[in-house]
């Protein structure tokens, strides 16, 4: 582990000294032992400060998207979940693939719950590689949650997830944490077209939550970041998942972010799409 | 009426073919090695099929001549898999009584071979066939150049394990209802 | 139940301009007669219509929705109702994951010349709305229990 | 705060006896923002019309909403109407009360009760309503039509002779197309030449044509009215301004190369004309097989040219042309069979031609004069088989559409060999005969009684066996497998769009069919358009065809463009997308669902915070835009709107539906 | 190079100088052939005619055994028929869940199909084996003209063989140019012989053979080369009647693998060609002597 994180500091070092980056987006400690926090390196002393531990939970490519200008070219340590956000935001026309230096860095597991879904550890697209590929590990049933959901009834499931946004306090940290999340301004935040209303109300709450989910499911790389950065503790992956369930049954093997060019589920059409609209 | 197209339907899914694919062009006839030969020709196979006539693919000798070479699929501008279809039709006859005489002898004739020894034995396989069937004199002028040349031997080629391969055989034959 | 006894359901539908909005006049000139409950808004195409706009309606109230549009291969704009194909199948199935019953979201494809196929849809879906009873889900300021909050600060 | 007048109309009885206007325009009255409300019993009426008018200005409406028949019926004319007054045709919404209320519904309370809803979803749908003004865009009166075939011939004919300027672009050296290479046509057998060579001799000479071969089509950009096409001039290295065609440099020519035109058959010199009739008759020298342009060495034709006429270093050029209107002629080739077709030898046996190798074969300017020969030995055959359907109607190795004119040619070539060669026997396998044409089914009888032994099924083996091919089918008439032992063997080989349609569709934003072909407008009431404003089609390339049909096609094409180019300019519906700069995020998610191409992403400058940055967002083509809105749906948020449905205007209609 | 080994039952017994040729040959090109353990017959035409269940279950078996003992390695046959079910058992493995669970059922063990199913002229034609021929050819059997036949089973059906080309392959014919032989284009390759039924249907399966002969010969061939002893066996054992059926005579029916034994240096005896039904070892020797070898073979 350690080996790792000073091939990390070196790394960005010398990315530094040589001024080939602006900064570099890493993880840092933090006063607790069990929590890292990302960290914006700037000098090649601040190097020291990168951590690489079993608690580097955090997803970091969605930082990029605070700096889509950069002067400099921005450093950023991926994974395999960094990198299918990189490749997603490129097909977005977020970032520019040029205005990265990506430092691979395949993963080991992390201690959040959410890598347990992990089905990429290895960044899929990187300028430098620290270390070898760690093998996939098999990953937990994709959509084990949503059947779950799926097998209740249809009041008990408008019962699930009402009372599941009762409880949500519509502070929007899903929507901020997720890489995929790209709108300069949320529909949410214009109440001038009406889409919807921004009080605070199951009805209000709901529809929130399935709007989110069609506005990202079909992109969502599954990285986990929404339910991280809830407050709440709210399951809300639990909406992009079902989007993502029901793409792989109607349109075969689906899965985000694993390059750069592939057309979103709702931004093509297939003439053989099954028709139940008859 | 309405049963005997539900059976058909029935060994047309199985079989992974759906009859009004076919447009009657004859492609499949017009390559098929055993075509002279058989009573009822791929084509009016899926004729049959198509108007609902089972007993007649049934009945036919075409099932069992067929080699499976597959040369008709291969060629076929709808992809009908006429291979899969006679084997399939080859199932629903034996079941139903309608086996040819020399394909049972022979079929029966293989798997009692394997059942003993878990490879097949060309010498004892075609001899036995011979006998049973009554064809005492067919391929026997060879026999004496493969005796001397050392190609059959009397005593046959056994696998160590070959009361294993018996009891695995006996498992599908009873598995022989599940059609895939 | 009393709630059903009597209720007429209110029914938006969401119509392209060239398939379904020509088949509802047609049904007109041919004096066919159906239901009262639907509304048509009339839309350019069937790929008009925004996801949201269903859940809209039945925020405000609406107790059935229906989007319809030319049938695939026949859109005017050539492309529009195979992308409303794939978004409303989702759609569909999402708002049945949310708990909302199946019987209140229909999708169809209804030609300018389909006037008897716009009727009897519109016929199908209002009797099975009207045994459905009035939507309550995603109703907002609903009556359905304190725990829902009615809105503000009610933490 | 908006000043809406709301106008019932009883339509006679029509409405009045189902819905009550006297309760209906009270309470109209009453919905929000509402400052006026009548009815009257014939809205569309002058005086009807007259009293909305009068209304407007007495009452300062600034919009208004007609309660009465479908939109379809008369939007347009209160749309008119509204251009004498102070507001804007577009601050106008229809509720329709008619066809969708008082017609189907009998029970007057509750028809009444639906038309109130109706009414105030309209009343609130404009109240957000906002002034929209149709642009105008000017007409180049100018056609380009693409592809020098039967189908450009004749469009760019009919267009020309109507009075306008026509460019004509082909790629190969000479116009003519597939036409040109064939011998006789069906079912009059007419000699193909004899009616193709005039018309191609018409458009060299007609004084409103410019024709431009060995060109191509590089770039397109702009709409209908104004197109701005790059076109490529490939280098001819012979100067066709001084050039007379006399015809001496071929002579000379040490280069000999399979020749396009006979199919492989005969071979040509690198400096060459199509074809004898080639318009323009003049050659054009093919820079991978001259040997001075591969390997500078030879320069034959250059000294024997008496003009001077040779520039080996020319180089194609491009200019840039504008158009009002395209048409697309770019036909059709012929399925590469031995690719496709192992069980036929694949290519490998030389005596099994295509059906084009065998016009080219008895056509009598052709390699053999006329002579049908085969191609291994140069013996007359006796016995001839002809295949149809190969590569149509097999959608597992081909096409799976009918190539429409083989089993006419099929009838012909038969024909034609059974008259040339006295005693010969013509097999003709088939899958069905297909004559749906005026004196189709006759030449077929014709062929029948001339001898072609018609045998139905599809071949399924061709091989060579002791000097002959022996073709191996069912005859499925009697159901028994056949050899036939043939000389030659034809192939009538199916149609497909012709190679580069994708690149020239895509630079167009033309839609192409699931196979391939360009898609037109609407099958049966538009079929000689695209669904691209100003681009129209003509023959094959929408689909296989016979030469009636794409001349027939070609006229329409050309009739469509002599009717756009006659007007000066034409107004565009304004009710198309518009781009809020602000929300744009550049994600692109509406550039590919348009299917008029009319999107792009396009850099703009702009600032972050004191930093000047340049982004990409949205940028709509109103030119192209058709305003159907897809894009709307597919911007998440909500950047893209829709002018006349605005995502606002629709949600209100939501609003108002359920108060 | 190193092979799981599947030799099939006429590999045991009519098919002797295949045999000996292969372990020659692949021998000194250096593939080592391991013989999968306790192999069983894979059931050929017989037992998928009786149940679907054994059709697949019996071949099954021993790529299971194969998998379990050599997990690390692809299997090879020698036999195109032993191939074709191997291949259809392990795609069905593969591709159909239902079918997966019933082989491992029949066959009490679990079979995964994570190793391919190879032909012999799969493993001849990849390009570090072709190296090793040509570094081993000595002899050249210059102008022997052979028709390759392929057999319907080696190339269809084509979603369980993966052949590119199932009208004219090309894989033998460039192998047996490898030793000087001169492949003919000719048009059977892959017509069927009619194995599956020479012996329940003789009289009708009879003149398949016989079409596959003629036309080798008619077009210039002397000898049919194969890859699969059944296709040697029928199309060697019943030229009595083509003989007699067509007045022409009878040809010689090689396996590839005796063509490169012979070219590389093998003898007559080391390959037992003595054991062919229609002699064969003259053709050969003709070869090798207008190679100006002189080698008496």
């Amino acid at each position: 582990m350690s080996d790792r994180q000073e091939k990390m500091r070196q790394s960005a070092e010398k990315l530094l000294r040589d001024g080939e980056v602006g900064y570099v987006i890493g993880w840092g400690a933090t006063r607790f032992c069990d929590r890292t926090t990302p960290v914006f390196i700037d000098s090649p002393e601040g190097a020291a400060s990168l951590v690489w531990n079993e608690h580097a939970v955090n997803s970091l490519a969605k930082y990029l998207l605070d700096d889509k200008y950069p002067d400099k070219k921005i450093g950023l340590f991926a994974r395999g979940c960094e990198s299918r956000a990189v490749n997603r935001m490129i097909k977005d026309n977020q970032v520019k693939r040029e205005s990265l230096y990506l430092i691979g860095v395949p993963c080991d597991g992390k201690s959040s719950d959410r890598c347990r879904l992990c089905r990429e550890r290895n960044p899929l697209v990187y300028d430098v590689l620290l270390w070898e590929p760690e093998a996939n590990a098999a990953p937990a049933d994709r959509f084990e949650r949503v059947r779950g959901v799926e097998a209740m009834s249809p009041d008990e499931r408008y019962r699930y997830w009402g009372g599941v946004y009762d409880r949500c306090i519509r502070c929007y940290a899903c929507r901020n944490a997720c890489p995929v999340c790209s709108c300069r301004e949320c529909y949410v935040d214009m109440g001038r077209t009406g889409f919807q209303g921004k009080q605070h109300s199951r009805s209000d709450n709901q529809i929130f939550g399935v709007t989110r989910a069609f506005h990202v499911g079909d992109r969502c790389i599954e990285c986990g970041e929404c339910e991280r950065a809830c407050p709440m503790g709210l399951p809300i992956m639990g909406q992009t998942q079902k989007m993502l369930k029901e793409i792989n049954e109607l349109s075969g093997e689906y899965e985000c972010g694993l390059d750069a060019d592939s057309d979103s589920f709702l931004g093509r059409f297939d003439l053989d799409d099954k028709d139940e609209f008859m | 009426m309405s049963n005997a197209n539900e059976k058909l339907d029935a060994l047309l899914a199985k079989a992974g073919v759906r009859q009004y694919d076919c447009y009657q062009c004859g492609k499949c006839t017009g390559g098929c090695p055993m075509a002279q030969a058989m009573d009822l020709k791929p084509r009016g196979v899926m004729r049959c099929a198509q108007i609902g006539s089972l007993e007649r693919i049934l009945k036919s000798n075409t099932i069992w001549l067929c080699t499976g070479c597959q040369v008709c699929v291969e060629r076929c501008p709808h992809d009908v898999d006429i291979p899969s279809l006679m084997e399939e039709a080859r199932y629903a006859a034996s079941d139903m009584g309608y086996e040819r005489r020399d394909s049972k002898i022979l079929n029966e004739v293989f798997v009692a071979n394997l059942k003993m020894f878990g490879r097949n034995h060309e010498m004892l396989l075609a001899g036995l066939y011979n006998m049973i069937a009554v064809k005492p004199l067919q391929d026997m002028s060879s026999v004496p150049h493969m005796l001397t040349n050392g190609l059959v031997g009397v005593k046959p080629h056994e696998t160590k394990n070959s009361e294993s391969i018996k009891r695995m055989i006996e498992r599908a034959e009873n598995l022989s209802k599940i059609r895939l | 139940m009393s709630l059903t006894e009597g209720f007429e359901p209110k029914i938006i539908a969401f119509c392209c301009n060239w398939c379904t909005y020509t088949g509802a006049d047609l049904a007109g000139l041919n004096r066919m007669k159906y239901p009262e409950n639907v509304h048509v808004a009339r839309v350019p195409c069937s790929g008009r219509v925004n996801p949201q706009f269903i859940l809209r309606a039945f925020q405000k109230g609406c107790d059935g929705v229906m989007v319809c549009g030319c049938h695939p291969g026949d859109c005017h704009y050539s492309t529009g109702n195979y992308f409303t194909r794939r978004r409303f199948m989702l759609m569909k199935r999402m708002l049945e994951y949310n708990g909302i019953d199946p019987g209140r979201f229909h999708a169809r494809w209804i030609s300018g010349s389909e006037a008897a196929k716009f009727r009897d849809t519109v016929a199908e879906v209002s009797e099975r709305l009207r045994k459905l009873g009035p939507n309550t889900k995603y109703r907002e300021a609903l009556r359905e229990g304190a725990d829902a909050g009615k809105g503000g600060a009610g933490i | 705060m908006s000043r809406i007048g709301v106008f019932v109309c009883h339509c006679g009885t029509n409405i009045a006896s189902v819905v009550d206007p006297d309760r209906l325009t009270p309470a109209a009255r009453e919905m929000p923002g509402v400052v006026y409300a009548a009815d009257y019993r014939y809205m569309c009426s002058e005086p009807g019309q007259q009293m909305i008018k009068d209304s407007i200005s007495e009452h300062g409406i600034d919009r208004i909403v007609i309660a009465s028949c479908s939109p379809r019926m008369h939007e347009t004319t209160f749309r008119k109407m509204l251009k004498g007054t102070s507001i804007n045709p577009y601050m106008l919404e229809i509720a329709n009360i008619r066809e969708q209320c008082s017609w189907v519904h009998a029970d007057k309370g509750r028809a009444t009760e639906k038309a109130i809803g109706l009414v105030r979803m309209a009343v609130s749908k404009v109240s957000k309503n906002e002034p929209l003004y149709a642009q105008s865009i000017p007409i180049t009166k100018r056609a380009l039509v693409i592809g020098g075939g039967i189908a450009g011939i004749q469009a760019a004919l009919d267009i020309a002779d109507a009075g306008h300027e026509v460019v004509l672009l082909e790629r190969e050296p000479s116009i003519g197309g597939k036409m040109a290479m064939l011998d006789k046509t069906f079912p009059t057998l007419d000699c193909s030449a004899c009616i193709s060579t005039p018309k191609m001799v018409d458009v060299g000479a007609h004084p409103n044509i410019r024709l431009m071969t060995y060109c191509e089509v590089e770039s397109v950009s702009g709409y209908i009215g104004s197109f701005e096409v790059a076109i490529r001039q490939k280098a001819r290295y012979v100067n066709h301004d001084i050039c007379t065609g006399c015809g001496l440099c071929e002579t000379k020519c040490p280069v000999k190369v399979d020749s396009e035109f006979n199919l492989g058959l005969s071979k040509r010199p690198a400096i060459y004309k199509l074809f004898p009739q080639a318009v323009p008759s003049k050659p054009v020298i093919d820079s991978e097989s001259c040997r001075m342009l591969k390997d500078g060495k030879c320069g034959i034709c250059a000294k024997l040219c008496p003009l001077g006429c040779i520039d080996y270093k020319d180089e194609a050029r491009t200019v840039t042309e504008s158009f009002g209107a395209i048409i697309m002629a770019t036909g059709y080739q012929l399925v590469d069979w031995a690719a496709m077709y192992g069980e036929y030898g694949g290519g490998r046996y030389r005596d099994i031609i295509s059906g084009l190798q065998f016009e080219r074969t008895v056509n009598a300017a052709g390699p053999t004069e006329g002579h049908i020969l085969r191609p291994s030995d140069g013996r007359e055959p006796e016995t001839v088989v002809i295949v149809k359907c190969v590569g149509s109607r097999d959608p597992k190795k081909g096409k799976s559409y009918c190539s429409r004119a083989c089993c006419m040619y099929a009838a012909k070539h038969a024909h034609q060999i059974l008259e040339k060669l006295p005693g010969s026997r013509v097999f003709i396998f088939y899958i069905d005969v297909r004559t749906p044409g005026k004196g189709y089914e006759e030449f077929y009888d014709q062929t029948r009684m001339d001898g072609a032994v018609y045998v139905r099924g599809r071949i399924s083996k061709i091989y060579e066996e002791d000097g002959g091919l022996v073709c191996q089918g069912e005859d499925s008439l009697l159901g028994s497998q056949v050899r036939v032992r043939a000389d030659m063997v034809i192939l009538e080989t199916a149609m497909e769009p012709s190679q580069g349609i994708e690149g020239l569709t895509s630079m167009l934003g033309a839609a192409r069919d699931a196979n391939n072909w360009i898609q037109e407008a609407h099958p049966k009431l538009r079929p000689v358009e695209t669904q691209v404003g100003g681009v129209f089609l003509a023959g094959t390339c929408q689909g296989p065809k016979d030469i009636p049909d794409t001349v027939s096609q070609a006229s329409a094409a050309a009739a469509k463009v002599i009717g756009l180019l006659n007007k000066s300019e034409m107004e565009t519906s304004p009710m198309i997308s518009a781009v809020e700069r602000d929300k744009c995020s550049g994600c692109g998610a509406c550039v590919g669902i348009c299917p008029y191409k009319a999107i792009t992403l396009q850099e703009i400058d702009d600032r972050l915070g004191a930093k000047r940055i340049k982004r990409e967002v949205a940028s709509v083509n109103s030119g192209l835009c058709q305003g159907c809105g897809a894009c709307t749906a597919a911007c998440r948020t909500g950047a893209l709107d829709l002018l006349g449905f605005r995502n606002g205007q629709i949600l209100e209609e939501v609003d108002a539906l359920c108060l | 190079m190193r092979y799981s080994y599947f030799p099939g039952c006429s590999m045991e017994s009519t098919a002797k100088s295949y045999r000996l040729a292969t372990e020659y040959v692949m021998g000194r090109i250096g593939v080592e052939l391991v013989e999968i353990e306790d192999w069983n017959c894979c059931g050929a035409t017989s037992a998928h005619t009786l149940s679907a269940a054994m059709g697949l279950a019996l071949p099954a078996r021993p790529l299971a055994m194969a998998e379990l003992r050599e997990p690390g390695l692809d299997i090879v046959t020698g036999c195109a028929s032993c191939y074709a079910r191997l291949r259809l058992s392990m795609h069905k493995a593969r591709s159909d869940k239902a079918a997966k669970y019933l082989i491992e059922n029949v066959i009490a063990m679990p079979y995964e199909a994570k190793r391919e199913v190879y032909s012999f002229l799969d493993v001849l034609s990849g390009e570090e084996a072709a190296a090793a021929i040509k570094a081993k050819v000595t002899r050249r059997l210059t102008g022997l003209k052979a028709a390759c036949y392929y057999g319907c089973l080696n190339v269809r059906p084509a979603e369980v063989t993966g052949a590119p080309d199932r009208e004219n392959p090309m894989a033998m014919d460039r192998i047996v140019g490898l030793t000087g032989a001169e492949a003919v284009d000719w048009a059977f390759k892959t017509e069927c012989c009619g194995a599956a039924h020479q012996n329940d249907a003789a009289s009708v399966s009879r003149p398949l053979v016989w079409r596959i002969l003629k036309n080798a010969q008619a077009n210039g061939a002397e000898a049919v080369v194969t890859a699969c002893p059944m296709c040697s066996l029928n199309l060697e054992m019943r030229q009595g009647g083509y003989r007699k059926h067509t007045g022409l005579p009878s040809m010689p029916v090689f396996s590839v693998l005796e063509l490169l034994a012979v070219a590389m240096g093998a003898s007559a005896r080391q390959i037992a060609l003595e054991a062919h039904h229609v002699p064969a070892a003259k053709a050969l020797a003709a070869a090798l002597r207008r190679s100006g070898g002189g080698v008496a073979i």
